[in-house]
This record gives C-alpha cells, structure tokens and sequence, in this order.
C-alpha cells in the first residue's frame, strides 16, 4: 500500500528529495575519498559517510535567507545546501575553478551566495561566529536563522559556553547543531566530557535542547523544524544534538586502531541510506526504477564534478596575494 | 578646528557613525552602564540605546566573533576590547576568523570590523595589564592595525577603520586619553597606512608610534637645545606599514632610533629597524638604534616601571650614540 | 545563656577566631583605602569590604597542604589563610619587603610558603591552574585540595567551562568557589548572564553545586566544611556558590553611579561584620571586651602593617631583571 | 651514534623521561589511544598508562593551563598542542600564567612546564592549519622557544626543556618528522640557547632555523657548485636568542641572508636582521637579505602553498643579490 503523508510525516516527493540528499552526499564523499586516493586532493579529508541523515534531515529545512556555520566535516552540509558539486569538487583539487578558489580546499568551503558561511577548522571556531550572524539577523530583522554545526569535540571547548551564554541572553536565532559522532578524532566522547548528556548543557543557559537519532533522516526532520521555528520566532537558541556515526576515520590518515568492530558492526547495520531507501520502498513512497534513478544520477553528478575538478586550470600565481584585503 | 581631548575625539567619531549609519553598533564588557573602563563611550548607551550600544559578558572570544558574524552580514560592529593584555582570549577569532576569512573564502567574504583596545603601560597595573602586544597582530596578513598617537588622528583613524571593509584593530593608550590637541571640525577621515612627519629636522631620525611619539618629540626638544635637529615619524598604521616615509627621512638624515614601548626582542622596532638598515644601506652613517621597553613582564612598584618603559632620556641617550 | 557549641556549630573560640578573621580583613582594606588615598597604593586597587563572611567562611577550614588560587580581589582570601599583613601592605607599596618584592601589587599577591598560589588578573585565568593543582595532588598523592575563588563575571569565560570539564573528568579536588557580589565591574549578573542561578552550571558536568548566604558566615563554613570533605575524599571537584555583595566599587576608579541605592541599602543592612558581632554578643559567645580587643588588634595590626610598608625601602633597579628565569 | 627519525628521537625522549623521572607526564589531545597526530606519542600511553599519558578534551585553554597549575606544584607535565596554530586558544594561558608566574610572585613559583608543538606548512592544511607563529612565544619575557632542526638537536633539545625549570615551548615542524639523522647514544641534552653554525663558510652566512636550516643547507651546496661557500647558522633556539654565533658568522662573512618560513613582516628575521647590521655595521659588505614566507593567508593549493614558502632556489638568488 502507497504510504499516505502521515505516515512518514512528509510527503512522497520530499521523502524522495531526502534520499537524494543523502545519496549525493554519499556518492560526492565516495568520489573525494578516490580522487584522495589518486593524490587529486590533499590535505586533510575527513568524509561525512554515514552521517548523512543529519544533515539531510536538517538543512533542507532552512529558508534562503537562512545561513551555515559549519565545521571542517561539512561537504555534507554544503551538498544538503545545494552548493554546486563541480565547484566543491574543484576546490578540493585545489583548482581555480573551486568555490574558494583553490585556497580554502576541502576544510573551507564556503558559498555565500546560499548564506553557507563557511567551514572552520578550529574546533569550535565557528560558534562565537554563528552569535554574530543570529545577532545581525534581529538587528536587521531578517528574520534569518543561523545553523550553527559543530561536533561533540567542540563541545568542550570554551567558545561553546560561551557562545551558548550570549546566545540565550541576547535571544539570537542560532540552532546549534552538535552532530555528535561518538569520537573526537581517536577519542571517545565519554573519554573527554564529563556530562552524561551533552543535551543537558542547553539547561542551565536556559536553552530548549533536544537529542535525537541522527541515523534516521525523518526524525530529525521532525525535530529540527521545531528547532527551527523556535529560534525564526524569536525565542531565542535551540539546541539539536543528533546522535550518529562516522564510518570512516576521522581524516584519510587515519587507521582506526581505536575503534571497536563490533560497535562499528552495529552501527553500520543503522546506515542511514540503505535503512531509508528500504523505508521507501516498504512505503511504496517510490519505485526501484526511481531509487536507482536518485542513485545513477548521483553517481553521474559526482564522475562530472571530478572530471570538471581536473579539467580545470590551477590558480594562477598571483591569486595567492588576492583577497586579503578589500579595496 | 577645536581643541579635544584624544578620548573626546574617539567619542565623538563613535557618535558621528552612531548617528550616520545604522549599521553600526557598539559592543564590549561595561561600555554601557558603566560607560567605558576609560570612559571614551561614556554616554552612548544613554543616547543610543541598548540595540546600538551592548554590554557583553566578559568573554572575549565570543565578544570578537560575535563582532564578526555580525560583520560578515554586513553590519558595522565597533568592538571593545578593555585591554589587547584581554585580547588573547581572543586571539583565534582575531587571527584565524576574522583575518582568514575573505582569503579562505576567496572574496565572497569580507569583516567590517573594527576593534578598539587599550595597549601599554604607565598605571602601576602590573605584568597582565601592561604590555604593548599590537605587534603580534601587525604581524597578520588580513589584518590592519592603527595607533593614533593626537586626537585629530584618533578621531580621523577610526573613521577610516570604520569605513573599512577589513577588520581594523585600533590600539589606544590609556596615558593618552586626557591628552589634548586640536582637531579639525566635523568629520575626517585619516588613510590608514600613511605614516607622517611630526617634526621636520636634518640631523637624524626618530621612528615611533602612538605615546612614543610624544616621548620621541619630548626628546626632540631635549635635543633641540644641544643643537641638534631630530626628524620624528610617527608610524601611525602598523600594518600595512608605510615603509616608504621612514626611509626617505632615514636616507635624509643619515641616522635612525626606532621606539617603542613594548618589548625590545622581535619587537616592532625590530622591522623598522630593518628596514631601514637595508633600504638606506649606503646612506646610513652609524646604525640604527633601538629604544624600547625593557625584556621584563612589567612590574608593579612605580620607578621600575618607569625604568621599564622609554623615556625621552633614553631617547635622547641613544641619537647621541650615533653622532 | 552562653551558647552552646549546637546553637552556632562552632565552639566559642572558633567563632571569635571567625571574626578575627572578618575584622582583620576589613580593616586592612580601609587601611588600603587610605592609603590609596594618600597615594602610596597604585594602579587598580580592588576592596573585599562587604564580603568577608566568604573568605572566613571558607579558608580558615583548609588544612596546611592546600592551595588556593584567586582573582585580583584576594586581599580578604590572602589575610584568611594568614598571610602576613605587612608583607601585604608592603606589596601593595610597592616595596622590596612585599610578599612579591613590590613588583605583583594589589591583584598579585602569593605566598607559596602558605600555599596561597596567586591573585590573578585575566578574569577566568586561574581555573585552568586550579586544576593542575588538583591534578598534582592526585598524581602525587598528597589529598590536598585547591580552592578556586572567582567571581560571577568569571563565569561567562570558557575557562569556566572548560575548566569544570576536566575537573569533574579527572575528579579532580578543586572547591571551586564562586563570589557572586551581583556585579562584574559595572554591569549587573543577569545582564551579562542567561542561566537563572549560577550554581546550575555544575549540573551537566555532574559537579555537585550549592548555593549558599555569603552574609553569613556560618552558613558559608557550614557548607565549605561539605565542599572541601567531598573533594578531599576522591570524588572529584564542588562548585560552591556564595552570594554577596561589595560594599565598595568595583576598584578606587569606580564611582558607582550604576548602583542602586536602595538595593545597597538592603545589603548594607547585611554587612557580616556588625551582624556577627551582635550574633556572638547575644549568644555571649564573646564578651565585650573580646570583640573590642579584636577591633582593637585589627586596627593597630594594619597601621602597623602601613608604617612597615612605608618604612620599606623600593626595590632596586636590578630587581627588574630578577626572576624572569630560573637557572 | 645510531640513526634515528627526528620522530623516533622525540618519541625516544619522552620515553626517557617518562622512566627516569616519576613527575614527567604527557598530556594531550589524541596523545594516548591515537598516539598523536603526528604520531611522536604512539605506544607511550600503553608502556606508562594513563596516569602518566593523559589523553585530554580539545580545550586547549585548560590544557595548558593544567599544565602550569601541575607544574607549580612540581610535576614535569610535557603538554602537546596539537598545532602551534590551535595555540592561540591557550595564548593567555601562555603568555599571562606560564610566562609570568614566576615575575609576578618574585620567584616564588616556577613553572616547569614544557609544550611541545607542530608549525609551519607543506601539508596543503590551509590558512588555519600551516603559519609559522613561534615568533609570537619568542617575544615573551619567562619564555623559552626551542625548535630542533635535526633529529640530534630534537633529542637534546627535549630532553634539555624538561630538565629545565621554566616554561619551555618546543616547535617541531611536521616535515620534518620522518627526516633521519645521526643521533648520540644514550640520553644527551643540547643547551637551550646556543645557536650552531651547521656549515662553516666564508662568502655569506645564511640565518635560519626549523626546517628552513635544512633547505639553507640545500641552497648552500647550490652555491658551492657555484663557487660561493656559504656558512649557516642554526638558531635553534629563539629564545634566548644567541645573537654572538650569527653575528660572529656575519662579521666574518661580511654579508647575511635571514631565512624563515613564516610571515616575513614583524617577523623572527626582522629582529635577527636588525641585531646583525647593528652589531655588524662596519664589517657588512651589503645589506641584510630577508627570506621569508609570503605575508599571505597559507593557500590550500599546492603550487600556492609552495610558492608562499622559501625554497633553496630563493635562498640562492637572495644570495646571489649581495654578491
Ligand atoms: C582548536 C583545535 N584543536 C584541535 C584540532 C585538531 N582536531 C581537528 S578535528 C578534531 C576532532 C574533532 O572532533 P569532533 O568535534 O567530534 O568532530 P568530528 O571530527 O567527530 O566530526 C581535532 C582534535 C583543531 N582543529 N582545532
Ligand atoms: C579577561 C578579562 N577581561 C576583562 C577584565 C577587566 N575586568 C577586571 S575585573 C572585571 C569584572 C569582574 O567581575 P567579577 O568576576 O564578578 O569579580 P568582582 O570584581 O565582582 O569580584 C573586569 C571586566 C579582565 N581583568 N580580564
Ligand atoms: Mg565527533
Ligand atoms: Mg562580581
């Protein structure tokens, strides 16, 4: 039986939307950690593969006037965003062509032109920022939101309470999204953080939080429209932390001595793409012909970004001393 | 032309772009109720309101990223921060936020901020409230640093940081405040980035900035009386620095102190003096002195931080070394 | 009817000594007052008056092995753990017999011999240090605790946060010791602050808060003598919070005019000093004659203290370069 | 004398100290389960457990500063920043604690503490990732700034900063890491503070430190094929800087080129440049050259990125300039 809107909570065009999100997320990261492997992008890498319903189930909720703050994780965030996967591509390849330029590479992608203000590499960098631009969008009464993204390493750090502070005192329209992975690089969370619940430190700033399943594309939806409507209509922050996993290491580098099998067993039996194009297709809210649609084209998508990535020019010389300054 | 005081003159210009542009707004720890640590927005909050003039948490590094949020969407953030010793809690936004983002971002960015911060010594407040640390920001790409050593140039340099679409760090010194000298009428706006010529003269040079400035004019006149006739540049920007005007009076004079107030060793009179002694190789007739502070956290008793700090004696001390 | 040791928790000796501790800290800083005045004291010149009831609450319940590390409105802390009040005054003349040979001043008093481990000028800075203290004595076995004493400005600095991390991580035996006077500089708690009490910060870190009467000595000692036994026996960091008032402004240079004057009123009908005075006469926990023989001692303990520091001879030139480095 | 990595010989230095003194311990992000990130600590925390090789949350400020309150009390904490870059997180905790601790409190305290750290780029990590910034530290009063340029020096080095009572920053360069080089037997320990000439030569001397001493070594057997015997000095330590070796050097050679990676203005070159034609003025045959990397924002791409750092061929030409 065809699955009606209420069962899912959305509908079947925007559940199929979704899958494509996460679909073209996975598939641009497949081809980033090949051309990674051919020495076609350098640096630092670190893939988003398996988190993807976070940023599915979130960032297509924004509006356009809407901005991201991200972390150095966020090709995700950027594809959900609809930034071009030919020019984020080419920026990982360092090319002339990318979004950056080629001087920002994979940790710094930035589009503002759809309000995606960038990928910080310093841990909890980008969270003093996201008050800035919540603070801008009242002064002028934008009405914007700032999605603010940030991993479970950052939660440490003291730009966290500090942003968490201002934000709830000024009522600053930030949705502070912790994409809390389980490890900060070799490190497992409860190594590092002595609270039980990361949720819980939204309490004593007086901020709304809530956790979430970040393995299932819908439920974060549900609860990220909340977060979002609460911080649109004035209230003030929200605080999403989205409970996930990342499949791969932490960057290219990385060898994963750390981890448990088992444990990465169990959640690679959570994947959020496989599990959600079975949901659809239980549901009848698509057709095998049109999931294997989503998935070719993706896979076309990404083959066009690399090939457009190589194909294009590097930077000449020069644009090394271009843009430190605005006339 | 009116006489101001140097803090009248900064807040006056902080009123003048209040008024002028909506864009702007005031933010930093007691610049509101309080009115300032040393008072220079003393008032605005009465007058402009609490959505133009904020009162922040001392918390600095949200403080300044929150200047540059702010900034990236186009606002005009004016950002207090109570002493540059403070700014090191800041120092990541400063240099890897606001510095790196139009590079990292190709241009697709830019921040509009300016902060305001108090440098030096001179008020017995000891070692983590009296160092002169604005040569490390002088030192970033992306950034620009200005230190208006008169009221006029106070007032004209921080209506040029504020018309600039790059984050400006404007050092005062707390010494300077009460100071009083004249200012043209109305708005004016200095460039950043020129030095100037505070005092003609033939004999040799002397390189400063902010209060050294006055110190090294002080030691001018010192020196005046003996006869001879001390060339003083006042640095004003930082960065970019103008290297130009400091070597031309250099190649003139054929000698060349450079003063500061911070700490001799990579301090800034170290590029100075560099750059002089390269660019005027073959005119130079003795080296190129320097006159600092002294390489000590500063310390509290009186006299030994007036021994720490440059005096016009010191200044005149080290011209004479050279003739 | 003479108290017994039920009626106050404290026997007659203790709580006299608790007043000694109380007079003596006020009255060195109305001899610091004067003395600014005549312009022996310089630079910023902040007075405990009004919060001596937290200072003897708290320190005189330390044992000889702990430390403590403070803000720059230590003066009251430093003469509670008995530190020599001539040295003090010499300190903040400036002069060669001060505790730091005249060049730390009023927001930098130590005495290392006493485990008084600084006055710290960078509002925050010393909760990071307070945790390497408690680290020490657990790496090292000594049970000693460290008292951390900061105020409520402090509280919205990272460090706070980064700090309560990693003490209740590593269990760390820190008290941390809040002094929330209502005000940082000139600008009230809640301006600054969105949480509604403070003392919930230590929750999501799973640190054992409470909140307590700042005016109150008794109270205050009843609850350190909690604080400093938990951390003692191994089970990591308290986060006290005592809640006061500064009857001065923020330092010498500071004319109030943010101040609400009946409010002040209010407190000032609090003041811990005439309040236990009258207390301990009632209870005939002291005579008379005691509490005016501790006034009296005070007094001239402190004018002794000045004239000792005047008579100190200025460090030497040399004493500049002295102690950058060690050999 | 055995071969070792300059990795090998910090990882074999920890070990070291970490058997021979029960107060030395390690702390870090990522030092003990992922074994660092660079890999110096690997199998330390395994050997020593976790009381001794503390894997510590990212909060850089804390980091350190539990590192001065350890220190303090009399432990050796050995503190790793993961990039010398994520260090402006804990620059108070640095430059207003460390430093000046012992100053403050008149020698009452001192802080053993040392911090090692990775700067510099070559990795194509970008803007936030790749500056040079221990010039900055080597500003500070109470400091000292090692950076071993050998696998030699990285043993004494290290093993000279935790024996030493002050606060010591080690910067390592990640180049660097898998470079071989002879290696004394058994524990040695390089004084802080001396500068080495690592080639002896008598047309030029060439100024350098880090990894940049490496590619001065390169450029000077480019000029020997030229005819041009260069000699280069080592700083090693920047502070204290050793002013006499490189001047002795310059007087000697009459002519000197400085080399950094990092920004060149304000930078480690500037006050080097200055102290040699001050101290070398009569005996200098032209002026100082400076080396340094481009004053850019560090760009991800490659060709960028090695276009903004100095290489032999511009060591060479600099040279060739003053002939
Ligand atoms: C201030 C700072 N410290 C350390 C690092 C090095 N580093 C980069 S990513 C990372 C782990 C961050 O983990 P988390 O926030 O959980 O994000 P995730 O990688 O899991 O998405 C570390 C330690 C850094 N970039 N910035
Ligand atoms: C990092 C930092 N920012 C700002 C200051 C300036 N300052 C000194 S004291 C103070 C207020 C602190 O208030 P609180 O912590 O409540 O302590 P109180 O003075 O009330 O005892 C401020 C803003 C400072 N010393 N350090
Ligand atoms: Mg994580
Ligand atoms: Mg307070």
């Amino acid at each position: 039986m065809a699955m009606t809107r209420d069962e899912m909570g959305v509908d079947k065009a925007t559940a199929l939307g979704l899958y494509d999100v996460m679909v073209r997320i996975r598939s641009f990261e497949e081809k980033c950690a090949e051309m990674y492997g051919k020495a076609k992008i350098g640096g630092f890498l670190h893939l988003y593969i398996g988190e993807e319903a976070v940023a599915a189930g979130v960032i297509p909720l924004l509006e356009a006037q809407d901005t991201i703050v991200s972390h150095y994780r966020e090709h995700g965030h950027a594809i959900a965003r609809g930034l071009d996967s030919k020019r984020m591509m080419a920026e990982l390849f360092g090319r002339a062509t990318g979004t950056s330029k080629g001087k920002g590479g994979s940790m710094h992608i930035f589009d503002a032109s759809k309000g995606f203000l960038g990928g910080y590499a310093i841990v909890g960098g980008m969270m003093p920022v996201a008050t800035g631009l919540g603070l801008a969008s009242n002064y002028l009464g934008t009405k914007s939101v700032c999605l603010c993204i940030f991993g479970d390493g950052a939660v440490n750090q003291g730009e966290f309470h500090e942003s968490f502070n201002l934000a709830s005192l000024w009522k600053l329209p930030v949705v502070f999204l912790l994409e809390n992975n389980g490890f900060g690089m070799g490190t497992r969370v409860e190594r590092v953080h002595a609270g039980k619940e990361m949720s819980h430190l939204g309490d004593a700033f007086q901020i709304p939080s809530e956790q979430v399943d970040g393995m299932d594309v819908l439920a974060v939806r549900e609860v990220a429209a909340r977060a979002i409507e609460h911080a649109r209509s004035g209230k003030g922050p929200f605080f999403l932390e989205a409970v996930c996993y990342r499949f791969r290491g932490h960057s290219m580098a990385d060898a994963m001595s750390y981890r448990d099998k088992a444990e990465e067993e169990v959640w690679r039996r959570r994947d959020p793409l496989p599990n959600f194009r079975r949901l659809l297709a239980e549901r009848r809210a698509a057709t095998e012909q049109e999931l294997a649609a989503v998935e070719e084209r993706a896979e076309r998508e990404m083959a066009d970004a690399a090939a457009f990535a190589d194909a294009s020019p590097n930077p000449p010389r020069e644009a090394m001393y271009e843009h430190i300054y605005k006339e | 032309m009116a006489e101001m005081t140097y803090r009248g003159a900064l807040r006056a210009t902080l009123r003048e772009a209040l008024q002028q542009d909506e864009r702007v707004f005031l933010m930093g720890e007691d610049i509101g109720a309080y009115g300032g640590a040393y008072g220079v927005t003393q008032g605005l909050m009465a007058e402009f309101g609490e959505k133009r003039v904020k009162d922040s948490p001392i918390a600095e590094s949200v403080l300044v990223g929150c200047g540059v949020g702010a900034a990236m969407a186009g606002l005009r953030p004016v950002v207090e921060i109570m002493s540059i010793n403070f700014s090191l809690l800041a120092f990541d936004q400063i240099v890897n936020v606001a510095a790196k983002l139009q590079y990292m971002s190709a241009g697709q960015i830019n921040v509009p901020l300016v902060i305001r911060t108090v440098t030096g010594g001179g008020n017995m407040l000891a070692a983590t409230h009296s160092q002169s640390l604005e040569g490390w920001f002088a030192h970033v790409p992306g950034l620009k640093v200005a230190a208006p050593a008169t009221p006029a140039d106070a007032r004209g340099m921080l209506a040029a940081a504020i018309r600039d679409p790059n984050p400006v760090i404007i050092v005062e010194h707390s010494l300077l405040y009460p100071i009083k000298g004249e200012v043209p009428d109305g708005p004016h706006v200095t460039p950043l980035g020129k030095a100037k010529v505070v005092r003609a003269g033939k004999d040799v040079t002397i390189v400063s900035y902010l209060r050294m400035t006055l110190t090294a004019l002080a030691a001018a006149e010192e020196l005046a009386k003996e006869g001879i006739d001390a060339e003083v540049v006042d640095l004003r920007t930082l960065r970019p620095l103008d290297r130009e005007t400091f070597v031309a009076s250099a190649r003139k004079t054929h000698r060349a102190v450079v003063v500061e107030e911070g700490w001799g060793t990579y301090g800034i009179g170290a590029e100075v003096a560099s750059s002089i002694a390269s660019a005027a190789f073959d005119e130079l007739d003795a080296p190129v002195a320097r006159v600092s502070g002294e390489d000590v956290p500063m310390p509290y008793n009186k006299e030994l931080e007036r021994a720490a700090i440059p005096d016009a004696a010191r200044i005149v001390a080290a011209v004479k070394s050279l003739l």
